[in-house]
């Protein structure tokens, strides 16, 4: 059940509110509730889902409106296209802005988006023989389907049946892998990256999105009155629309709902105090932000869980331990085993002066488990992160299945097959456990509209996923602690859990960065027994660690670094005897 | 000198350090050997009081620290040169060096003009350095400035967290001969290192740590003795 | 145009430039040792403003009237840290994070606002001059006219902005706040008061702030809703200027408001339209500014 | 006898009756009460007119209870739009008076036109406000304010005649826009160029790279429809050009005066519908300066307030809560002595304005007063 009974009384609600006999004075509020949630909704997903501030979605507002505006009144246009012209004006502004915020991060992309809304709210007010200017443009025709009498009802239908709508599309987006991936995104691009995820394309498509849903928002408002006027768009209407967004609860489903809500209350209210109004909306924003961060939304939902805690969905395979495969199904190997999978050539790279890796040479062959030793700052962890594309090698070439990727950016790789583990682990703490394994399983997205309809009408959504991120937290043990967050676990359930992600990809390649560092034995016992299973399951691994005896137990080949050069490569005996590693890696020749 | 007594420490619900029990003595050089993880760091951090403590105290000259503020800490005379050396970029290695010192009441201009030869004497180096921006020295020069920026504030207690990390051999030896030396002023060192033996070479008691408890402690001399023994806490 | 007009135009700009500059140094000291920028540094300026004016016409001599505000500006600077910035931190990395500081600050700014309509009534109001006694104080060089707080604003900007970046290389307390500004943890081992240092920037924003106040006050009308702009201009000197680099910070400012002037002059219906048109295309460009660099994202 | 003292005695019940039951009207009042000061001083001054007003129909034994409902509409159209629909829909009002912006009265006009609601628009200037409902029948606004276009052309009649060279400076607001439209048509008809137009951004504060094009274009009069009137001056003094300063009614604001100082406003020239000169508009002039003290800025807007709230009053006094009575009401209004120049009849059935051409005239700062420009 995910609420579809919840939609069916809102969709009866919006039916029966205006039959109710309210005044049109309740009416025309409840209509701009409506849209300015529309606008609302799409900032929510920008600022709450994916990270990108914008201080100027009144433009894009502003943008629609006028387009439709102006194409209804002044060139006569039928409504329906005119809306349609509208929306499309903004999107293709909004992607013309999106390109600067695909550049820009955090106080600059909120410096460009700022610039941008003043640019728009000054053309608007000065392109009088275009806009009409504060004077305003008269005879917008209204969306009241020609019938005068109940004209507002219609238009209340309407927008509010487009909020419904949004807000389905939203939910979806927000329980779906879209959501799980953006608030991946949000927390940490690297970490995005290295599942498969085009970071860029991902932020752009967020930002249009959003552009739209506020010029939405604007058709709508400039098709109420019937008259529009410059005033109407200014800098205050972006934070209006910003502290909506924070007001009813950043990131949560029915924020922009509860934000438009309050916040158009609030404004009736503060017409009689005009004298205090800004400390209200001033004090409103230190208490919201100091107290309650969540928002009056994240405020309701805490309380009313707190009133009946949710049933823990029902799974298969809770505690019993699962066998690998039926989670996994190993990708088609393209070549036998022990033929060239990877193949490192004179990689090197260098921070500010340091050489960290200085011509490193070697090949790990399919099927195999291959180590990469020596003593921290060797390195390890830069060698890593330039095979899996995080960082730039300053020289040399790495092929992997016989491709040159030298090249290719770290969601392509992911994409090839490589997955990798982090040394410092890289968990999203938003999400759940069992979440953070699904955002693994990029390779099978489905289509949004397909998607959406699944997640409506079939009850087994994202059934089979579930079940398989299942299988493999039950594989590592980690079933019962599906539902809970990252944050709750041991250091030790981190890391099993990050594998679990990392075979959630189904890769062909796994690049484990220390994987037992810090962990008990009977952990490191059973991350050794995993190795193997995965290596039995046709997975090739190349391991940084430091911990000898575990190194030695699971490898078939190590190579050993120093002070970024290879010192030695071989099978475990002959480095284990190897003078130099012995001297490098214990430090003994500091003693003599 | 300083004493942790039966400390405890977590981050949120993981708990990092259970019941620590380590004595650094006057003049005495105490090394912690330990896996990545084991908790190494999270000790130090405990003891110059940058992380909560759950349980147990510290006790520093015999008075408990727990509810001293970091910065008075270092400037009462414990001092921590944490892991990845932490010099200021921006700052000239000079600037470096008398950042720390310059906190310190008890030090005026002459305490710190010949705390900065000695240094310059100690590392002739940074001498040569001393004007270009810390950012620009190697990781040897780094680490080197980092001592000596701790040195500058007349340390009663000095803690390195990892001195010889990514180190060449000869600068590993020369930071901890240089160590070594400073116990004879009185001046009492904990050393947190990954090359193990080489800190229980110089050092005179050791503390084996593992999923931050002690799981082995003593002599420096005995734990050598037992080089496997160790090798298998290691790892 | 002519010779003189342009030196009128320069000088007219460089007055208004030195005020950007100044506020976007104010903006500049808070994200070094927190991250966040005040968005309501432009009502710090308003309120300086206000409180030199009437005090002024109250008749109080320039040598009391202007440390009175500047105390009354460094009240400001402490308790903004303490009631929208400290409780934050304690608050850790929210969801809400990227917003908090823009929102609590801004309402601050809000609060001021009003506070200063009612306590100044909401029409606009103006200073005597600050530096003569005369009404109207313009004196002309070779058929050039400049209001001598024209000149003195420059002066005195550029003196404050000297001194500032004096305290931060020069200064023991401002390596200390330089250090925090690369390590908190780090700086506490070295004996630096960290909160101490974060308080310190955000009192020496609403010295820089409330002197932009003072010197502006004479040579605009002054009311509640005036510092907006303020705060936004300043923000666009700080993203052209970087925010890793005072010197920038400096050249963008004059920069800014020189061409700022000449756009009026030139085409003064959409004078303040270019600016804003400008930083977009900058920061499609160079989305780290002039001077500041691109940071790596990797972890 | 009996029956005559119970007669009286009735009599004096019915009257202590009617007095208990003295009923309340409300009026609706939206203004730009809040925002840039360019609305705020109208909005405020023309609320102290309109409260003046109320007390005076109260001290003269008014038939009602009069209840002002004050809403601030931010300048905003949108929140003006919404702000008079619960003045209609909810808080029923009769009568609704307002507001500055013109852009705002045109986004409401109609509403109130179609509930069949009375409009008394002040102090929104905009030509075309009244005009493009006068013929709807009946028409439900009316106003009582200057009106842009007898202002321009009086200062364009006076203009033209004495002056070779006029240059304009308008700021870029809907007002300022408006304006410099009118200018240009009136001096187009009257065969004459503008040799400089400047625009000044609401941001704005040093008009110097302006005035010193309008200086560059040897412009005599300098025609001022910034609603930020004083920083004019300040860049005349700076520049050492002294034009004629002539523009919108602002310019006789006593914080004009105050801020750009006797000397420098002397001779400034503006349309005026208030005359100083006249008794009764001292006698007014000298009672808001006591109410208010310094908040009480502008005579003119002030004054006209107090007629647009007087004038309704008598109609409501007459037609009591019945909007349509008191629209008809207001075109009978007659015999009132008006304290700006307001006609004794200012409204008929085709005119709904309460000042006509004929009313406005020019006045002129002369040692620190506005008098009637001969």
């Amino acid at each position: 059940m995910r609420g579809r009974l919840r939609y069916l009384v809102a969709a009866a609600l919006i039916a029966a509110f205006p039959l109710l006999g309210v005044n049109v004075f309740y009416l025309q509020l409840a209509q701009q509730v409506a849209f300015v949630s529309i606008a609302v909704l799409g900032l929510n997903l920008l600022i709450g889902l994916s990270g990108q501030l914008s201080l100027g979605h009144m433009g894009f507002y502003a943008i629609g409106g006028y387009g439709s505006a102006i194409l209804a009144t002044t060139y006569g246009w039928p409504l329906w296209a005119s809306t349609l012209a509208g929306l499309l004006v903004a999107a293709i502004i909004g992607g013309l802005v999106g390109i600067v915020a695909l550049r820009a991060r955090s106080h600059y992309l909120a410096m460009a988006t700022l610039a941008f809304g003043y640019i728009v709210e000054i053309l608007a007010q000065r392109w009088i023989d275009l806009t009409g200017g504060t004077m305003g443009l008269f005879g917008v025709p209204q969306l009241n389907f020609g019938d005068f009498e109940h004209g507002g009802i219609y238009f209340f239908w309407l927008v509010a049946g487009a909020l419904l709508l949004l807000q389905i599309v939203n939910d979806y987006v927000m329980q779906s892998a879209w959501g799980r991936n953006l608030r991946a995104m949000k927390e940490s691009e690297s970490f995005a990256a290295i599942v498969g995820l085009n970071v860029s394309l991902w932020r752009f498509g967020v930002f249009v999105a959003s552009a739209v849903l506020a010029g939405l928002a604007g058709v709508f408002f400039v098709h109420q009155n019937g008259y529009i006027s410059s005033d109407a768009f200014n800098l205050a209407q972006s934070l209006t629309f910003l502290i909506a967004v924070v007001i009813g609860g950043l990131g949560h489903p029915y924020g922009a709902i509860v934000g438009a809500l309050i916040l158009t209350v609030l404004v009736q209210f503060t017409a009689v105090l005009y004298d205090y109004s800004l400390v209200l909306y001033g004090g409103i924003l230190l208490l919201v932000m100091l107290v309650y961060p969540g928002g009056a939304a994240g405020l309701l939902s805490g309380i009313y869980s707190r009133l009946r805690p949710t049933p823990k969905a029902v799974r298969v395979a809770a505690n019993e331990r699962a066998e690998l495969d039926d989670a996994f199904r190993g990708r088609p190997g393209e070549g036998g085993a022990g033929e060239s999978l990877l193949e490192i050539d004179n990689v090197t790279k260098r921070y500010a002066g340091v050489t960290a890796v200085n011509r490193v040479t070697t090949t790990v062959r399919r099927g195999t488990v291959h180590s990469l030793i020596g003593p921290n700052g060797a390195g390890k962890s830069s060698l890593i992160n330039i095979i899996s594309g995080l960082y730039a090698a300053d020289g040399g070439r790495i092929c992997f299945r016989g491709q040159d990727i030298t090249g290719l950016p770290a969601h392509a790789r992911a994409r090839l097959g490589i997955a990798r583990t982090f040394q410092n682990l890289q968990l999203i703490y938003n999400l759940s456990v069992l979440e953070n394994v699904m955002l693994g399983a990029q390779s099978e997205r489905t289509g949004f509209v397909a998607g959406l309809g699944r997640w409506c009408f079939s009850s087994s959504f994202e059934a089979d996923l579930r079940r398989r991120a299942l299988a493999l937290l039950g594989f590592f043990g980690l079933a019962p602690y599906a539902d809970m967050t990252p944050g709750d676990l041991s250091y030790g359930h981190r890391k099993l859990c990050e594998l679990a992600r990392a075979v959630m990809q189904q890769p062909t390649l796994m690049l484990l960065d220390e994987p037992i560092a810090g962990l008990n034995n009977e952990e490191a016992a059973e991350i050794a027994d995993a190795v193997r299973r995965l290596r039995a399951a046709g997975i090739t691994l190349l391991i940084v660690e430091h911990n000898m005896s575990f190194v030695m137990d699971v490898s078939d080949r190590i190579t050993v670094l120093d002070y970024g050069e290879k010192i030695a490569d071989g099978a475990p005996d002959e480095v284990r005897n190897d003078r130099r590693v012995i001297d490098a890696y214990l430090g003994v020749e500091a003693v003599e | 000198m300083i004493r942790v007594e039966r400390l405890s420490c977590a981050i949120g619900p993981v708990r990092i350090l259970h019941d620590i029990d380590l004595e650094a003595a006057a003049g005495s050089l105490v090394a912690v050997v330990g896996a990545n993880g084991a908790g190494k760091t999270s000790l130090l951090r405990a003891i110059s009081r940058l992380l909560p403590i759950s349980g147990g105290d510290i006790l520093f000259e015999g008075r408990s620290i727990r509810a001293v503020k970091p910065y008075r800490l270092a400037r009462q005379g414990v001092v921590h040169v944490p892991q990845g050396r932490q010099i200021i970029p921006s700052l000239t290695v000079e600037d470096n060096l008398r950042l720390g010192a310059d906190r310190i009441p008890s030090l005026n201009p002459e305490n710190i003009l010949r705390n900065l030869e000695r240094e310059y004497a100690r590392f002739p180096i940074l001498r040569e350095r001393r004007e270009t921006p810390g950012g620009s020295l190697s990781g040897g020069e780094q680490q080197m400035l980092a001592v000596s920026r701790a040195l500058m504030m007349e340390p009663k207690v000095l803690m390195l967290d990892e001195p010889s990390l990514g180190l060449a051999p000869r600068v590993v030896r020369a930071i901890l001969a240089a160590l070594r030396r400073l116990t004879s002023g009185g001046v009492s060192v904990i050393l947190v290192e990954q090359a193990a033996f080489a800190a229980l070479e110089i050092a005179d008691r050791g503390y084996v740590l593992k999923n931050g408890r002690i799981v082995l402690s003593g002599p420096a001399a005995d734990l050598l003795k037992d080089q496997a023994l160790i090798q298998g806490y290691l790892g | 145009m002519s010779l003189p007009d342009f030196v009128q135009i320069l000088v007219t700009g460089l007055a208004m430039g030195s005020i950007y500059m100044l506020m976007a140094n104010g903006l500049f000291m808070t994200h070094l040792t927190t991250g966040a920028l005040n968005f309501g540094q432009g009502d710090f300026l308003m309120i300086a403003a206000f409180v030199t004016v009437s005090l002024l016409t109250a008749g109080a001599p320039t040598f009391v009237a202007l440390p009175a505000a500047l105390l009354v500006l460094v009240v400001l600077g402490v308790l903004l840290e303490r009631v929208a910035i400290r409780p934050l931190e304690r608050q850790g990395a929210r969801d809400s994070g990227i917003l908090a500081w823009i929102l609590t600050t801004a309402g601050f700014g809000l609060i001021l606002e009003n506070v200063a309509t009612l306590a100044w009534g909401k029409s606009s109001h103006y200073a005597p001059p600050l530096f003569t006694s005369r009404k109207e104080n313009v004196i002309s060089v070779f058929g050039v006219g400049f209001f001598v707080e024209e000149l003195v604003i420059a002066g005195i900007a550029l003196a404050v902005i000297a001194a500032l970046y004096w305290f931060l290389y020069r200064t023991r307390s401002g390596k200390a706040i330089a250090a925090v500004a690369f390590n908190r943890d780090a700086a506490a081992l070295l004996g630096i008061d960290v909160r101490g240092a974060i308080v310190a920037s955000y009192v020496i924003m609403a010295l820089l702030a409330g002197t932009a106040g003072m010197l502006v006050a004479p040579i605009t009308s002054v009311q509640a809703h005036m510092g907006l702009i303020y705060t936004l201009k300043g923000f666009v000197v700080l993203n052209i200027g970087g925010f890793t680099n005072p010197l920038g910070i400096l050249v963008a400012g004059l920069v800014f408001g020189v061409a700022e002037a000449f756009c009026n002059y030139f085409d003064s219906a959409f004078g303040d339209l270019y600016p804003f048109i400008f930083i977009i295309a900058f920061l499609a460009i160079r989305p780290t500014g002039l001077f500041g660099e691109a940071k790596a994202d990797v972890r | 006898m009996l029956s005559r003292a119970g007669f009286a005695a009735v009599s004096a019940l019915c009257v202590f009756a009617f007095a208990a039951h003295a009923e309340t009207v409300k009026v609706g009042v939206v203004q730009g009460l809040s925002g840039p000061p360019a609305i705020v001083d109208f909005g405020e001054s023309y609320l102290q007119g309109i409260k003046a007003a109320v007390e005076d129909y109260k001290a003269a034994g008014g038939k009602y209870q009069i209840e002002l409902i004050v809403y601030d509409d931010e300048a905003n159209p949108q929140r003006a739009v919404s702000m008079v629909q619960r003045l209609i829909t909810n808080d029923k009002v009769p009568l609704v008076i307002g507001t500055v912006s013109s852009g705002n009265v045109l986004a409401f006009a109609p509403i109130l036109q179609r509930a069949g609601v009375p409009l008394m628009a002040g102090p929104s200037i905009a030509t075309n406000i009244v005009s493009q409902f006068i013929d709807e029948n009946p028409s439900f606004i009316f106003r009582c304010s200057m009106v842009e276009k007898y202002q321009i052309d009086a200062i364009l009649d006076w203009g033209v005649k004495n002056f070779k060279k006029i240059g304009l400076v308008h700021s870029t607001t809907g007002y300022g826009n408006f304006a410099a439209k009118e200018i240009k048509e009136g001096l187009k008809q009257r065969g004459v160029e503008l040799v400089a137009v400047e625009a000044v951004a609401p941001s704005v504060t040093d008009l110097t790279p302006q005035m010193l094009n309008l200086k560059n274009a040897g412009a005599e009069l300098a025609l001022n429809f910034n609603e930020q009137f004083e920083l004019m001056f300040r860049a005349m003094a700076k520049l050492s050009y002294k034009p004629v300063v002539a523009g919108n009614w602002g310019i006789s604001s006593r914080k004009v005066q105050e801020v750009v100082g006797n000397d420098l406003i002397e001779g400034s020239v503006m349309g005026q519908a208030l005359d100083l000169a006249q008794p009764k508009a001292k006698a007014f002039d000298e009672r808001m300066k006591k109410i208010y003290g310094d908040k009480y800025r502008w005579p003119v807007v002030a004054a006209l307030g107090y007629d647009g709230a007087r004038i309704s009053l008598m109609a409501i006094d007459k037609a009591g809560n019945d909007p349509k009575k008191i629209r008809d009401a207001l075109e009978q209004v007659d015999g009132y002595d008006a304290i700006s120049g307001t006609p004794p009849k200012p409204f008929g059935p085709k005119d709904h304005e309460c000042l006509d051409k004929k009313d406005v005239f020019l006045g002129v700062w002369r040692k620190g007063e506005v008098v009637r420009l001969q």
